[in-house]
Protein backbone atom coordinates (compact mmCIF):
# COMPACT_ATOMS: atom_id res chain seq x y z
CA UNK A 1 0.00 0.00 0.00
CA UNK A 2 1.41 3.81 -0.59
CA UNK A 3 1.89 6.61 1.82
CA UNK A 4 -0.77 8.64 1.90
CA UNK A 5 0.42 12.16 2.02
CA UNK A 6 -1.94 15.23 2.83
CA UNK A 7 -1.64 18.83 2.84
CA UNK A 8 -3.87 21.41 4.95
CA UNK A 9 -4.97 24.74 5.20
CA UNK A 10 -2.61 27.63 3.05
CA UNK A 11 -0.32 25.10 2.54
CA UNK A 12 -2.90 22.86 0.67
CA UNK A 13 -4.07 26.17 -1.10
CA UNK A 14 -0.20 26.74 -1.87
CA UNK A 15 0.33 23.31 -3.36
CA UNK A 16 -3.12 23.61 -5.25
CA UNK A 17 -3.84 19.89 -4.02
CA UNK A 18 -5.56 18.33 -0.47
CA UNK A 19 -3.31 15.20 -1.20
CA UNK A 20 -0.74 12.75 -2.85
CA UNK A 21 0.19 9.61 -2.96
CA UNK A 22 3.74 7.96 -3.05
CA UNK A 23 5.22 4.32 -2.71
CA UNK A 24 7.34 3.33 0.14
CA UNK A 25 11.29 3.02 -0.44
CA UNK A 26 13.45 1.55 2.63
CA UNK A 27 13.88 4.19 5.38
CA UNK A 28 12.43 6.66 3.52
CA UNK A 29 11.73 10.03 6.48
CA UNK A 30 9.38 12.76 6.42
CA UNK A 31 10.95 15.35 5.16
CA UNK A 32 12.33 12.72 2.22
CA UNK A 33 8.60 12.21 1.41
CA UNK A 34 8.41 15.91 1.19
CA UNK A 35 11.46 16.19 -0.65
CA UNK A 36 10.39 14.25 -3.26
CA UNK A 37 6.98 15.23 -3.91
CA UNK A 38 7.86 19.20 -3.52
CA UNK A 39 11.15 19.24 -5.36
CA UNK A 40 10.37 22.88 -5.66
CA UNK A 41 9.73 23.95 -1.94
CA UNK A 42 12.48 23.77 0.68
CA UNK A 43 10.51 22.11 4.01
CA UNK A 44 9.83 25.61 5.79
CA UNK A 45 10.46 25.01 9.29
CA UNK A 46 7.31 26.64 10.88
CA UNK A 47 5.58 23.52 8.92
CA UNK A 48 4.08 20.80 10.91
CA UNK A 49 4.51 17.01 10.02
CA UNK A 50 2.02 14.31 11.03
CA UNK A 51 2.01 10.22 10.95
CA UNK A 52 -0.42 8.57 11.09
CA UNK A 53 -2.06 11.17 12.69
CA UNK A 54 0.18 12.17 15.21
CA UNK A 55 2.85 15.17 15.37
CA UNK A 56 6.13 13.68 14.33
CA UNK A 57 9.75 14.95 13.60
CA UNK A 58 10.97 15.20 10.36
CA UNK A 59 13.46 12.54 10.53
CA UNK A 60 10.90 10.10 11.48
CA UNK A 61 11.04 7.16 9.03
CA UNK A 62 7.58 6.25 7.35
CA UNK A 63 6.17 2.83 6.08
CA UNK A 64 4.16 1.53 3.54
CA UNK A 65 0.10 2.03 3.93
CA UNK A 66 1.03 5.52 6.43
CA UNK A 67 -0.89 8.78 6.48
CA UNK A 68 2.26 11.51 6.68
CA UNK A 69 0.56 14.93 6.87
CA UNK A 70 1.63 18.97 6.62
CA UNK A 71 0.54 21.68 7.74
CA UNK A 72 0.74 25.31 8.68
CA UNK A 73 0.80 26.15 12.60
CA UNK A 74 -2.52 25.75 13.82
CA UNK A 75 -5.19 28.59 14.71
CA UNK A 76 -7.97 26.80 16.18
CA UNK A 77 -9.76 27.49 19.55
CA UNK B 1 -14.48 12.74 28.17
CA UNK B 2 -16.50 14.38 25.40
CA UNK B 3 -14.92 15.17 22.69
CA UNK B 4 -17.02 16.88 19.54
CA UNK B 5 -16.58 18.61 16.38
CA UNK B 6 -19.14 20.63 15.46
CA UNK B 7 -20.27 21.43 12.17
CA UNK B 8 -22.83 23.28 13.13
CA UNK B 9 -23.56 26.43 14.83
CA UNK B 10 -23.95 25.57 18.62
CA UNK B 11 -25.12 27.19 21.80
CA UNK B 12 -22.41 27.00 24.40
CA UNK B 13 -24.82 27.45 27.49
CA UNK B 14 -27.51 25.20 26.40
CA UNK B 15 -25.23 22.48 25.37
CA UNK B 16 -23.69 22.61 29.13
CA UNK B 17 -27.16 22.06 30.31
CA UNK B 18 -28.16 19.52 28.32
CA UNK B 19 -24.80 17.94 28.72
CA UNK B 20 -24.86 18.31 32.42
CA UNK B 21 -27.97 16.78 32.86
CA UNK B 22 -27.49 13.58 30.51
CA UNK B 23 -23.76 13.22 31.12
CA UNK B 24 -22.55 15.42 33.81
CA UNK B 25 -20.94 13.73 37.23
CA UNK B 26 -22.92 12.33 39.53
CA UNK B 27 -25.00 15.35 41.71
CA UNK B 28 -23.50 16.41 45.04
CA UNK B 29 -20.02 14.52 43.50
CA UNK B 30 -18.65 17.42 41.83
CA UNK B 31 -18.28 21.24 43.43
CA UNK B 32 -16.05 23.24 40.46
CA UNK B 33 -17.30 23.74 37.29
CA UNK B 34 -15.12 25.72 35.11
CA UNK B 35 -15.64 26.67 31.22
CA UNK B 36 -14.30 28.52 28.29
CA UNK B 37 -16.36 30.02 25.78
CA UNK B 38 -14.21 31.21 22.56
CA UNK B 39 -16.33 33.21 19.90
CA UNK B 40 -15.79 35.01 16.61
CA UNK B 41 -14.78 38.74 17.39
CA UNK B 42 -15.94 41.17 14.37
CA UNK B 43 -12.24 42.41 14.21
CA UNK B 44 -8.26 40.39 14.46
CA UNK B 45 -5.30 42.64 14.11
CA UNK B 46 -6.80 45.89 13.39
CA UNK B 47 -9.10 44.86 10.56
CA UNK B 48 -12.89 44.08 10.55
CA UNK B 49 -13.54 40.32 9.82
CA UNK B 50 -16.91 39.18 8.36
CA UNK B 51 -16.20 35.58 8.44
CA UNK B 52 -14.34 32.84 9.39
CA UNK B 53 -14.05 29.61 7.80
CA UNK B 54 -11.96 26.56 9.99
CA UNK B 55 -10.92 23.66 8.85
CA UNK B 56 -9.49 21.17 10.61
CA UNK B 57 -7.66 17.78 10.15
CA UNK B 58 -10.63 15.40 10.82
CA UNK B 59 -9.37 12.01 12.81
CA UNK B 60 -6.29 13.43 13.76
CA UNK B 61 -8.41 16.76 15.80
CA UNK B 62 -9.96 14.05 17.68
CA UNK B 63 -6.82 12.19 18.69
CA UNK B 64 -5.25 15.42 19.64
CA UNK B 65 -8.16 16.67 21.87
CA UNK B 66 -8.00 13.18 23.41
CA UNK B 67 -4.73 13.22 24.52
CA UNK B 68 -4.91 16.69 25.20
CA UNK B 69 -7.10 16.08 28.01
CA UNK B 70 -5.97 12.77 28.89
CA UNK B 71 -2.86 14.88 29.21
CA UNK B 72 -4.27 17.00 31.86
CA UNK B 73 -1.57 17.72 34.67
CA UNK B 74 -4.34 17.08 37.82
CA UNK B 75 -6.10 13.96 35.68
CA UNK B 76 -7.32 12.90 39.12
CA UNK B 77 -8.77 15.85 39.94
CA UNK B 78 -11.46 15.76 36.91
CA UNK B 79 -14.45 14.28 36.90
CA UNK B 80 -15.52 14.77 33.69
CA UNK B 81 -14.66 16.78 30.57
CA UNK B 82 -16.93 18.35 27.96
CA UNK B 83 -14.74 19.79 24.56
CA UNK B 84 -16.57 21.03 21.70
CA UNK B 85 -14.92 22.79 18.62
CA UNK B 86 -16.91 24.26 15.53
CA UNK B 87 -16.02 23.88 12.06
CA UNK B 88 -16.72 25.27 8.86
CA UNK B 89 -18.24 29.17 7.83
CA UNK B 90 -18.61 30.77 11.23
CA UNK B 91 -19.50 34.24 11.57
CA UNK B 92 -19.12 36.91 14.47
CA UNK B 93 -20.83 36.07 17.54
CA UNK B 94 -20.77 32.70 16.99
CA UNK B 95 -19.14 30.46 19.54
CA UNK B 96 -15.89 28.29 17.81
CA UNK B 97 -15.08 26.34 21.03
CA UNK B 98 -16.69 25.00 24.52
CA UNK B 99 -13.83 23.77 27.20
CA UNK B 100 -15.68 22.33 30.53
CA UNK B 101 -13.93 20.68 33.82
CA UNK B 102 -16.37 19.32 36.29
CA UNK B 103 -14.11 18.65 39.51
CA UNK B 104 -14.56 18.15 43.28
CA UNK B 105 -12.35 21.21 44.51
CA UNK B 106 -12.20 24.26 42.17
CA UNK B 107 -8.07 24.73 41.90
CA UNK B 108 -8.21 21.53 39.50
CA UNK B 109 -10.96 22.72 37.43
CA UNK B 110 -9.78 26.20 36.41
CA UNK B 111 -6.12 24.64 35.78
CA UNK B 112 -7.38 22.10 33.53
CA UNK B 113 -9.55 24.28 31.95
CA UNK B 114 -6.82 26.73 31.22
CA UNK B 115 -4.27 24.41 30.35
CA UNK B 116 -7.23 22.27 27.31
CA UNK B 117 -7.59 25.60 25.74
CA UNK B 118 -3.94 26.28 25.59
CA UNK B 119 -2.69 23.08 24.13
CA UNK B 120 -5.76 23.16 22.10
CA UNK B 121 -4.23 26.13 20.72
CA UNK B 122 -1.20 25.38 20.28
CA UNK B 123 -1.79 21.70 19.03
CA UNK B 124 -5.44 20.63 17.74
CA UNK B 125 -4.90 20.61 14.14
CA UNK B 126 -7.61 23.86 13.41
CA UNK B 127 -6.72 26.73 11.10
CA UNK B 128 -8.97 29.79 10.90
CA UNK B 129 -9.41 31.27 7.38
CA UNK B 130 -10.41 35.19 7.63
CA UNK B 131 -12.71 36.71 4.83
CA UNK B 132 -12.16 41.02 5.31
CA UNK B 133 -13.79 43.12 3.35
CA UNK B 134 -11.11 42.95 0.41
CA UNK B 135 -9.95 39.65 0.49
CA UNK B 136 -9.55 36.76 2.46
CA UNK B 137 -6.38 35.40 4.50
CA UNK B 138 -5.19 32.73 6.86
CA UNK B 139 -4.36 33.44 10.25
CA UNK B 140 -0.61 32.73 10.65
CA UNK B 141 -0.42 31.85 14.24
CA UNK B 142 -2.11 32.02 17.48
CA UNK B 143 -1.39 34.06 19.98
CA UNK B 144 -0.09 32.43 23.47
CA UNK B 145 -2.78 32.69 26.21
CA UNK C 1 -21.76 44.13 36.10
CA UNK C 2 -24.69 42.68 37.38
CA UNK C 3 -24.20 41.25 40.58
CA UNK C 4 -27.26 38.97 42.57
CA UNK C 5 -27.25 37.41 45.28
CA UNK C 6 -30.44 34.65 45.07
CA UNK C 7 -32.80 33.41 47.27
CA UNK C 8 -34.08 30.60 45.70
CA UNK C 9 -32.37 27.65 43.58
CA UNK C 10 -30.43 29.13 39.84
CA UNK C 11 -29.58 27.26 36.93
CA UNK C 12 -26.28 28.97 36.03
CA UNK C 13 -26.43 27.77 32.44
CA UNK C 14 -30.20 29.19 31.98
CA UNK C 15 -29.11 32.36 33.48
CA UNK C 16 -25.76 32.92 31.32
CA UNK C 17 -28.23 32.19 27.98
CA UNK C 18 -30.42 34.82 29.49
CA UNK C 19 -27.99 36.97 30.54
CA UNK C 20 -25.96 37.41 27.51
CA UNK C 21 -28.59 37.57 25.73
CA UNK C 22 -30.34 40.53 27.18
CA UNK C 23 -26.98 42.09 28.66
CA UNK C 24 -24.07 40.66 27.37
CA UNK C 25 -21.56 42.69 24.89
CA UNK C 26 -22.26 43.22 21.95
CA UNK C 27 -21.86 40.38 19.52
CA UNK C 28 -18.52 40.15 18.00
CA UNK C 29 -16.89 42.21 20.66
CA UNK C 30 -16.31 39.94 22.49
CA UNK C 31 -13.91 36.60 22.14
CA UNK C 32 -13.58 35.03 25.30
CA UNK C 33 -16.09 33.86 27.98
CA UNK C 34 -14.39 32.50 31.38
CA UNK C 35 -16.94 31.05 33.73
CA UNK C 36 -17.08 29.36 37.32
CA UNK C 37 -20.09 27.37 38.82
CA UNK C 38 -19.61 26.40 42.28
CA UNK C 39 -22.24 23.53 43.23
CA UNK C 40 -22.78 22.11 46.74
CA UNK C 41 -21.14 18.69 47.44
CA UNK C 42 -22.50 16.17 49.69
CA UNK C 43 -19.06 15.51 51.51
CA UNK C 44 -16.52 17.56 53.00
CA UNK C 45 -13.81 17.03 55.21
CA UNK C 46 -14.63 13.56 55.48
CA UNK C 47 -18.10 13.80 56.64
CA UNK C 48 -21.36 13.30 54.56
CA UNK C 49 -23.44 16.49 54.57
CA UNK C 50 -26.78 16.42 54.00
CA UNK C 51 -27.72 19.81 53.37
CA UNK C 52 -26.00 24.01 53.88
CA UNK C 53 -27.60 27.03 55.44
CA UNK C 54 -25.96 29.99 53.07
CA UNK C 55 -25.86 33.28 55.57
CA UNK C 56 -24.97 36.49 54.12
CA UNK C 57 -24.60 40.33 55.35
CA UNK C 58 -27.36 42.07 53.06
CA UNK C 59 -25.78 45.51 52.17
CA UNK C 60 -21.83 44.85 52.47
CA UNK C 61 -22.15 41.39 50.44
CA UNK C 62 -23.39 43.74 47.19
CA UNK C 63 -20.46 46.11 48.05
CA UNK C 64 -18.00 43.77 48.59
CA UNK C 65 -18.83 41.89 45.29
CA UNK C 66 -19.18 45.32 43.46
CA UNK C 67 -15.74 46.21 44.75
CA UNK C 68 -14.07 42.93 43.70
CA UNK C 69 -14.72 42.83 39.95
CA UNK C 70 -14.03 46.43 40.12
CA UNK C 71 -10.65 45.88 41.63
CA UNK C 72 -9.57 42.83 38.97
CA UNK C 73 -6.18 43.92 37.74
CA UNK C 74 -7.04 43.70 34.08
CA UNK C 75 -10.09 45.78 34.29
CA UNK C 76 -9.70 47.07 31.14
CA UNK C 77 -9.51 44.13 29.54
CA UNK C 78 -12.99 43.00 30.45
CA UNK C 79 -16.47 43.89 28.87
CA UNK C 80 -18.75 42.41 31.63
CA UNK C 81 -19.30 40.41 34.61
CA UNK C 82 -21.87 38.04 35.98
CA UNK C 83 -21.80 37.79 39.72
CA UNK C 84 -24.58 35.11 41.14
CA UNK C 85 -24.66 33.82 44.68
CA UNK C 86 -26.87 31.82 46.56
CA UNK C 87 -27.79 32.08 50.36
CA UNK C 88 -30.73 30.51 52.14
CA UNK C 89 -30.64 26.32 52.62
CA UNK C 90 -28.82 24.79 50.02
CA UNK C 91 -28.85 21.02 49.30
CA UNK C 92 -26.03 18.65 47.28
CA UNK C 93 -25.87 19.49 43.38
CA UNK C 94 -27.21 23.12 44.33
CA UNK C 95 -25.40 25.51 42.74
CA UNK C 96 -23.63 28.08 45.01
CA UNK C 97 -22.19 30.96 43.12
CA UNK C 98 -21.70 31.37 39.38
CA UNK C 99 -18.52 33.84 37.97
CA UNK C 100 -18.97 34.52 34.43
CA UNK C 101 -16.60 37.17 32.58
CA UNK C 102 -16.43 38.61 29.08
CA UNK C 103 -13.80 39.65 27.15
CA UNK C 104 -12.13 40.50 23.76
CA UNK C 105 -9.63 37.87 24.58
CA UNK C 106 -8.22 34.35 26.80
CA UNK C 107 -6.07 35.71 28.77
CA UNK C 108 -7.69 38.78 30.48
CA UNK C 109 -11.62 36.18 30.70
CA UNK C 110 -9.42 33.73 32.80
CA UNK C 111 -7.42 35.95 35.18
CA UNK C 112 -10.51 37.82 35.63
CA UNK C 113 -12.78 34.65 36.40
CA UNK C 114 -9.90 32.92 38.79
CA UNK C 115 -9.32 36.32 40.63
CA UNK C 116 -12.93 37.24 41.25
CA UNK C 117 -13.64 33.56 42.26
CA UNK C 118 -10.55 34.04 45.21
CA UNK C 119 -11.67 37.03 46.30
CA UNK C 120 -15.06 36.14 46.62
CA UNK C 121 -13.89 33.33 48.74
CA UNK C 122 -11.58 35.07 50.90
CA UNK C 123 -13.08 38.34 51.45
CA UNK C 124 -17.32 38.37 50.80
CA UNK C 125 -19.37 37.95 53.46
CA UNK C 126 -20.90 34.74 53.20
CA UNK C 127 -20.99 31.97 55.93
CA UNK C 128 -21.84 28.40 55.42
CA UNK C 129 -23.56 26.04 58.27
CA UNK C 130 -23.49 22.56 57.26
CA UNK C 131 -26.20 20.02 58.52
CA UNK C 132 -24.30 16.17 58.90
CA UNK C 133 -26.27 13.51 59.72
CA UNK C 134 -26.09 13.68 63.40
CA UNK C 135 -25.85 17.84 63.72
CA UNK C 136 -24.90 21.27 62.66
CA UNK C 137 -21.31 22.99 62.07
CA UNK C 138 -20.30 26.25 60.59
CA UNK C 139 -17.59 25.84 58.38
CA UNK C 140 -14.72 27.55 59.57
CA UNK C 141 -12.51 28.50 56.93
CA UNK C 142 -12.37 28.35 52.82
CA UNK C 143 -9.36 26.60 51.62
CA UNK C 144 -7.48 29.17 49.36
CA UNK C 145 -7.45 28.41 45.89
CA UNK D 1 -28.35 58.16 67.01
CA UNK D 2 -26.60 55.50 68.48
CA UNK D 3 -24.11 52.96 66.98
CA UNK D 4 -25.55 49.68 65.46
CA UNK D 5 -23.43 46.45 66.13
CA UNK D 6 -24.34 43.48 64.08
CA UNK D 7 -22.82 39.65 64.84
CA UNK D 8 -22.80 37.16 62.04
CA UNK D 9 -22.80 33.79 62.03
CA UNK D 10 -21.14 30.79 64.81
CA UNK D 11 -20.89 34.66 66.31
CA UNK D 12 -23.99 35.45 65.92
CA UNK D 13 -24.87 31.94 67.74
CA UNK D 14 -22.75 32.11 70.56
CA UNK D 15 -23.39 35.93 71.55
CA UNK D 16 -27.59 34.66 71.30
CA UNK D 17 -28.34 37.50 69.72
CA UNK D 18 -27.76 39.31 66.11
CA UNK D 19 -27.44 42.90 67.11
CA UNK D 20 -26.79 45.26 69.98
CA UNK D 21 -27.34 49.31 70.53
CA UNK D 22 -24.73 51.29 72.18
CA UNK D 23 -24.22 55.05 72.29
CA UNK D 24 -21.26 56.91 71.03
CA UNK D 25 -18.29 58.06 73.02
CA UNK D 26 -15.43 60.53 72.13
CA UNK D 27 -12.65 58.57 70.05
CA UNK D 28 -14.18 55.12 70.76
CA UNK D 29 -12.57 52.27 68.57
CA UNK D 30 -13.89 49.24 66.70
CA UNK D 31 -11.96 47.03 69.70
CA UNK D 32 -13.64 49.31 72.15
CA UNK D 33 -17.23 48.80 70.93
CA UNK D 34 -16.83 45.04 71.40
CA UNK D 35 -14.89 45.04 74.93
CA UNK D 36 -17.68 47.36 75.63
CA UNK D 37 -20.33 44.81 75.08
CA UNK D 38 -18.82 41.49 75.13
CA UNK D 39 -16.68 42.03 77.99
CA UNK D 40 -16.40 38.71 79.27
CA UNK D 41 -15.24 37.28 75.66
CA UNK D 42 -11.69 38.64 74.12
CA UNK D 43 -11.93 39.53 70.57
CA UNK D 44 -10.56 36.33 68.83
CA UNK D 45 -7.71 37.70 66.23
CA UNK D 46 -9.60 35.74 63.85
CA UNK D 47 -12.72 37.93 64.10
CA UNK D 48 -13.23 40.41 60.98
CA UNK D 49 -14.62 43.71 61.67
CA UNK D 50 -16.75 45.99 59.50
CA UNK D 51 -17.17 49.43 59.36
CA UNK D 52 -20.59 50.84 57.58
CA UNK D 53 -20.23 47.99 55.27
CA UNK D 54 -16.46 47.90 54.74
CA UNK D 55 -13.07 45.86 56.49
CA UNK D 56 -11.51 47.73 59.34
CA UNK D 57 -8.81 47.36 61.73
CA UNK D 58 -9.72 46.87 65.03
CA UNK D 59 -8.17 50.21 66.17
CA UNK D 60 -10.45 52.23 63.62
CA UNK D 61 -12.58 55.04 65.25
CA UNK D 62 -16.36 54.84 65.59
CA UNK D 63 -18.79 58.14 65.24
CA UNK D 64 -22.74 58.17 66.34
CA UNK D 65 -25.21 56.41 63.58
CA UNK D 66 -22.38 53.92 62.21
CA UNK D 67 -23.21 50.06 62.25
CA UNK D 68 -20.18 48.04 63.69
CA UNK D 69 -20.18 44.20 62.52
CA UNK D 70 -18.40 41.60 63.91
CA UNK D 71 -17.97 38.24 62.04
CA UNK D 72 -15.96 34.71 61.83
CA UNK D 73 -13.86 34.01 58.48
CA UNK D 74 -16.00 33.74 55.42
CA UNK D 75 -16.35 30.95 53.57
CA UNK D 76 -18.48 31.91 50.76
CA UNK D 77 -18.18 30.79 47.07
Amino acid sequence: MPIRVRYFASLRERIGRAEDSLDAQPDLTVAEVWATLQPDRPLDSNTLAALNQEYVEYDRRVSDGDEVAFFPPVTGG
Amino acid sequence: MHIEVCEHAFSPWERLATFESEHGPRQGSFGATATFVGTMRDFNEGDDVVSLTLEHYPGMTERQLERIVSGVDDRDGLLEVLVLHRVGQVVPGDPIVLVAVWSAHRAAAFAACRQIMEALKSSAPFWKKEELKDGQRWVAQNTPG
